[in-house]
């Protein structure tokens, strides 16, 4: 039985017998290679539910929807393993109980799906374990070694280049599961920290703010960066963020769900060779 | 503007009022003589200094930006400058990535005691930013802000 | 425009007067102004805000404005003292139709800061009392103090050819309040006016207004006879920036005025 | 026999232009994304796309712009407008969606207030559509009765001839007829035909659609709830869209010298609509979706007699989570039936 059907089958265990509410997986998209986040409620639309290599959208953002975990009930949901990630972070900031995430586990190797193991999200800790591992020799992407080879005069042309098509569509923001806030910083207006125009000078000041803000957060899901509309490679700034606090203080964004928020946390011998 | 020695840099310190703010009170009394460049801004504690902040300061021009606290384990709040010393490491990493030369945000511990170091911190910043010149990159990008849009 | 006069009604509420510096502005506000009609009152740097003309088309001297300080453009206009300049656009907007309402009664209902507009209303009529029959004011509050126009509520409560009915909600009432304590619609079908040609009035929070148009129907008001006054978020005031529109309807052109009836004719979910 | 502008001679055309003192603008790749840019020469120009990324809106109506500039002295305001820059221009190589869809916006920006910033650029733009004859799965111009090669809002139209050799000349307005006059000479008489149009499939019947919007029953219909469920309330759809026209107003200075400036806004926002006291009457995504349809097929054309869309397609194709305004009416015509 492929994954699908197991899952399929899981779903429809899971529904009928009222231990989920919802299952929020992939069904068809408008094209042969796009698949759409999927709200499944009965039984008879499990079947429309899809999983494939296709399915790359990291659907964790959905559990903070006002409203859907208020009830108590359980939510099953299809997670790669950033997806995972994302929950156990959070949990560890308190914006769910992971008790309610049923975890529908996979991940796309090449063209192949894999099913990982776990209902929990306590459960797929070696997974996480060792994408830790794995992640400082992960080959970087060449745009990334070419940015980190410029001098910051070219690196600030880069940017100012790729901010410069920014149209503060907040696209970014709104796929992003991590970027949670009822009120955004840049809605806020008393006082008015970032422009809300999007001439270049307001674009630098949001990204680098959303980028602040994700720092140690993120788990390089990729969603802000599929949904930029102008195509500005947001995956880098976050890729750069998280080596980072991975290089200085060891932390992994989304190890477990009781993982001390990056920023929220201090040692006492934390490096501080910049500070005179 | 090339960068002649008339370039006067305009700096914002972001400073404690606990440490820094009195090690800066402590360089007045001592009469010491430092560089008039610098803007301060005092704050409760180095853990109050949002990166906006910094943010904030380059948008409306500053040349440089200069930020000062406890010692650590000085802390007023017992660890506001631990908070702040992870956000800086983060922030600062940030802003090299984008471009923006670290050297421009300068960071130090300066306790209530240590006036000649705020006089010689402020100098020596003053002199670095004024090697650096006007941060030319920034102000052009707040020129395109008042200029008509360009189609 | 000039700020010659300030002063606080209510907790956070304050009205100011405001005068023309320019006469050619002043003549096309004379020209233009009518009751009903808002204005996008600003201050640079901080943006500019909608809210009605609370001085009526009969005085047309100055602007009066009554304002919560809430967001940064209000909390900007708060901090202006007598002197300042700030800025007015407008007037825009329709107008309540005043001629028409010639020898009808009239009945006034209205819910905590939203008693500006009826005010412009109001004295739009009693400045020329004769031409009107009977006027009755429903005006209620959560509190006494969120009670605006204090002196003018003493005023028309004086008057003998007002009458005023006032109300705060259970629990707001002061130790000395001697009117009525109940939510306005209650009161005003307690009041129980005679619909009999007579034309009605509502502003109020939307919660207000809608229950006050079930009052209204139960007390036999006919729907084209019942005016409210829809201020909606707004940017341009000129029908383009697209967030006032309420259905089909632009409130900041084809309002902000409507009869009951034709509130009715838009989506109820989207007011 | 037909008028034909070869290929080759574009760069005379480009150069003709310059020198007549008109801005070139055309599609062009920039910084990994398409859009509309000035060009010195016809070689910087992609014509060969489906479509631009970025609509041609940006260049009538653009994303961040200064309205006016204050300087407060003690005793007065001082305020100087900004008006956008003028000079004639010409935009070689829109999309007939593209082109039809700044005409769809005149009515808007011209009833009652007429938005000088809008007339300005337009009055000073000739627009040379060119004919689809490609088209991808996103395409939906036929669906909104117009077609590969409509010349709504365009001033002269190019049908291209088969490999990419030339185009078909069709004036269509006297701006149009204006602007190549300083080309007449570059243009050649001849009896090459056009290639065939693009294929462009007709994914749901509008009117149907229309139909079912204009009932109020629908209003409160589950329909909406369910169609946007997935939307996460992102701008991307709107701002890529040609007709959408809403913008916000905001003041960037402090209390001396600053400016105003108008920057689009969009109907997916909660904050588009919210009130200060919290009260926000589209306080759902699903009502601000079902106000982004309404206004498009419904509110839009009530009053201006035409949909406030030209079929272009950006929502869909740039939408991050695959939703957009032909799956919408899609459903919406499954509903109807």
């Amino acid at each position: 039985m492929s994954i699908e059907e197991q899952y399929r089958t899981r779903a429809k265990e899971l529904l009928s017998g009222g231990a989920v509410k919802m299952v929020i997986g992939y069904g068809k998209g408008s094209t042969s290679d796009r698949r759409r986040p999927l709200f499944i409620s009965s039984t008879d639309e499990v079947d429309r539910l899809v999983l494939d290599d296709a399915c790359i959208q990291n659907l964790s953002g959905y559990l903070v929807s006002e409203g859907l975990l208020s009830d108590e009930k359980r939510v099953a949901v299809f997670l790669r393993p950033e997806g995972i990630r994302a929950i156990n972070i959070l949990a560890a900031e308190s914006q769910l109980d992971a008790e309610q995430i049923v975890i529908f586990g996979f991940d796309v190797i090449g063209t192949e799906v894999k099913a990982l193991k776990g209902i929990h999200v306590e459960e797929f800790s070696d997974v996480i374990n060792s994408i830790k591992k794995g992640a400082p020799e992960a080959k970087e992407e060449e745009l990334f070694e070419k940015i980190e080879k410029m001098s910051p005069q070219e690196r600030f042309s880069f940017w100012q280049e790729e901010f410069a098509k920014c149209i503060k569509c907040y696209a970014c923001r709104q796929a992003c599961p991590m970027c949670y806030c009822r009120r955004c910083i840049v809605d806020s207006n008393q006082p008015q920290w970032v422009n809300t125009s999007s001439h270049t000078l307001g674009n630098f000041e949001w990204n680098i703010v959303r980028a602040f803000h994700l720092s140690g957060r993120c788990v390089e899901c990729g969603n802000c960066d599929r949904a930029c509309p102008v195509n500005i490679p947001l995956r880098l700034i976050n890729h750069r963020m998280a080596e980072e606090v991975l290089g200085a203080f060891d932390h992994f964004a989304g190890m477990s769900k009781t993982q001390e928020p990056v920023l929220a946390s201090f040692k006492k011998d934390d490096s501080e060779t910049f500070i005179l | 503007m090339p960068m002649s020695e008339t370039f006067e840099p305009e700096i914002i310190a972001f400073v404690c009022t606990y440490c820094t703010y009195a090690g800066a009170d402590l360089a007045g009394t001592s009469r010491l003589k430092y560089a008039p460049n610098v803007r301060i801004i005092r704050l409760p504690c180095t853990g109050r200094i949002s990166p906006m902040f910094i943010l904030k300061a380059l948008q409306k021009g500053a040349d440089g930006v200069l930020i000062s606290g406890c010692h650590p384990g000085d802390c007023h709040f017992t660890h506001g400058n631990y908070h702040a010393r992870r956000r800086w490491m983060v922030f600062r990493a940030l802003l090299d990535f984008i471009g923006i030369p670290p050297e421009r945000v300068k960071y130090s511990w300066i306790s209530a005691a240590e006036g000649v170091k705020f006089a010689e911190f402020i100098n020596s910043v003053t002199e670095d930013i004024r090697k650096l010149g006007p941060f030319e990159q920034y102000s052009q990008l707040i020129e395109q802000t008042q200029a008509p849009a360009s189609l | 425009m000039k700020i010659v006069g300030r002063h606080d009604e209510a907790p956070g509420v304050r009205t100011m007067r405001l005068e023309f510096q320019d006469a050619a502005d002043h003549e096309f506000f004379k020209e233009t102004y009518r009751t009903g009609m808002f204005g996008l009152y600003g201050v640079y740097g901080e943006g500019e805000s909608t809210f009605c003309v609370a001085s009526p088309e009969t005085r047309k001297d100055y602007i009066e404005c009554t304002f919560r300080q809430s967001g940064r453009v209000t909390s900007a206009l708060a901090n202006a003292d007598i002197g300042d300049l700030i800025t007015f656009r407008g007037p825009y907007g329709n107008r309540f139709p005043i001629e028409e309402f010639h020898g009808k009664n009239l009945l006034f209902i209205s819910g905590g800061i939203a008693l500006p507009p009826t005010r412009s209303v109001i004295w739009s009529c009693l400045d020329q009392r004769e031409k009107f029959g009977k006027v009755t004011i429903v005006y209620g509050a959560r509190t006494v103090a969120d009670l605006v126009y204090k002196h003018e509520l003493e005023e028309w409560q004086e008057r003998s050819d007002v009458d005023l009915v006032l109300t705060v909600d259970p629990g707001g009432e002061s130790p000395d309040w001697k009117n009525r304590i109940g939510f306005v619609p209650t009161v005003l079908e307690e009041a129980a006016p005679s619909p009999d040609n007579c034309i009605a009035v509502i502003c109020g929070p939307p919660i207000m207004i809608k229950f006050t148009l079930i009052s209204l129907k139960k007390l036999g008001f006919d729907e084209s006879n019942v005016y409210t006054t829809l201020e909606n978020r707004m940017k341009c005031g000129l029908g383009k920036c697209g967030r006032c529109n309420v259905g089909s309807v632009y409130v900041c052109k084809e309002g902000p005025v409507f009869t009951a009836a034709e509130v009715a004719r838009m989506p109820a979910s989207d007011l | 026999m037909t008028k034909i502008l070869f290929s080759d001679k574009l760069d005379n055309c480009v150069e003709r232009w310059k020198s007549a003192g008109l801005t070139v603008i055309g599609p062009v790749q920039r910084a990994n994304i398409s859009t509309y840019a000035a060009v010195e020469h016809a070689a910087e120009l992609d014509l060969g796309l489906i479509l631009t990324d970025r609509s041609i809106k940006d260049l009538f109506f653009p994303q961040s712009e200064p309205m006016l500039r204050y300087t407060i002295k003690k005793e007065s305001i001082d305020t100087d407008e900004c008006l956008p820059p003028s000079g004639p221009r010409i935009i070689f190589g829109a999309r007939p969606c593209d082109s039809s869809g700044m005409a769809i916006d005149d009515p808007l920006f011209g009833w009652d207030y007429k938005d000088e910033y809008w007339f300005q650029r337009r009055n000073e733009s000739v627009i040379v559509t060119i004919a689809c004859t490609k088209a991808d799965d996103f395409c939906m111009c036929t669906s909104l009765k117009m077609a590969p090669d409509s010349s709504k809002g365009s001033d002269v139209l190019l049908r291209p001839l088969a490999g990419g050799k030339g185009w078909v000349v069709e004036e269509v307005t006297d701006r149009g007829r204006e602007a190549f006059k300083t080309i007449t000479d570059i243009l050649q008489e001849s009896s090459d035909t056009a290639a065939p149009l693009a294929v462009v499939e007709k994914k749901f019947d509008l009117d149907s659609c229309v139909t079912w919007l204009q009932n109020p029953e629908n209003f409160e219909s589950r329909f909406w709830k369910e169609i946007s469920m997935r939307c996460i309330g992102c701008a991307s759809c709107t701002f890529l869209c040609p007709t959408c026209h809403c913008f916000d107003i905001q003041d960037e200075g402090d209390t001396y010298t600053g400016i105003r400036r108008k920057n689009w806004d969009s109907c997916s926002f909660a904050l588009f609509t919210m009130h200060t006291s919290g009260h926000n009457p589209r306080s759902t995504q699903s009502a601000r979706w079902r106000q982004r349809i309404m206004h498009k097929f419904n509110y839009f054309p009530g009053k201006f007699s035409v949909n406030s869309c030209s079929g272009c397609g950006r929502c869909s194709r740039q939408c991050p989570v695959d939703m957009g305004i032909t799956e919408t009416l899609q459903e919406i015509s499954k509903l109807s039936q």
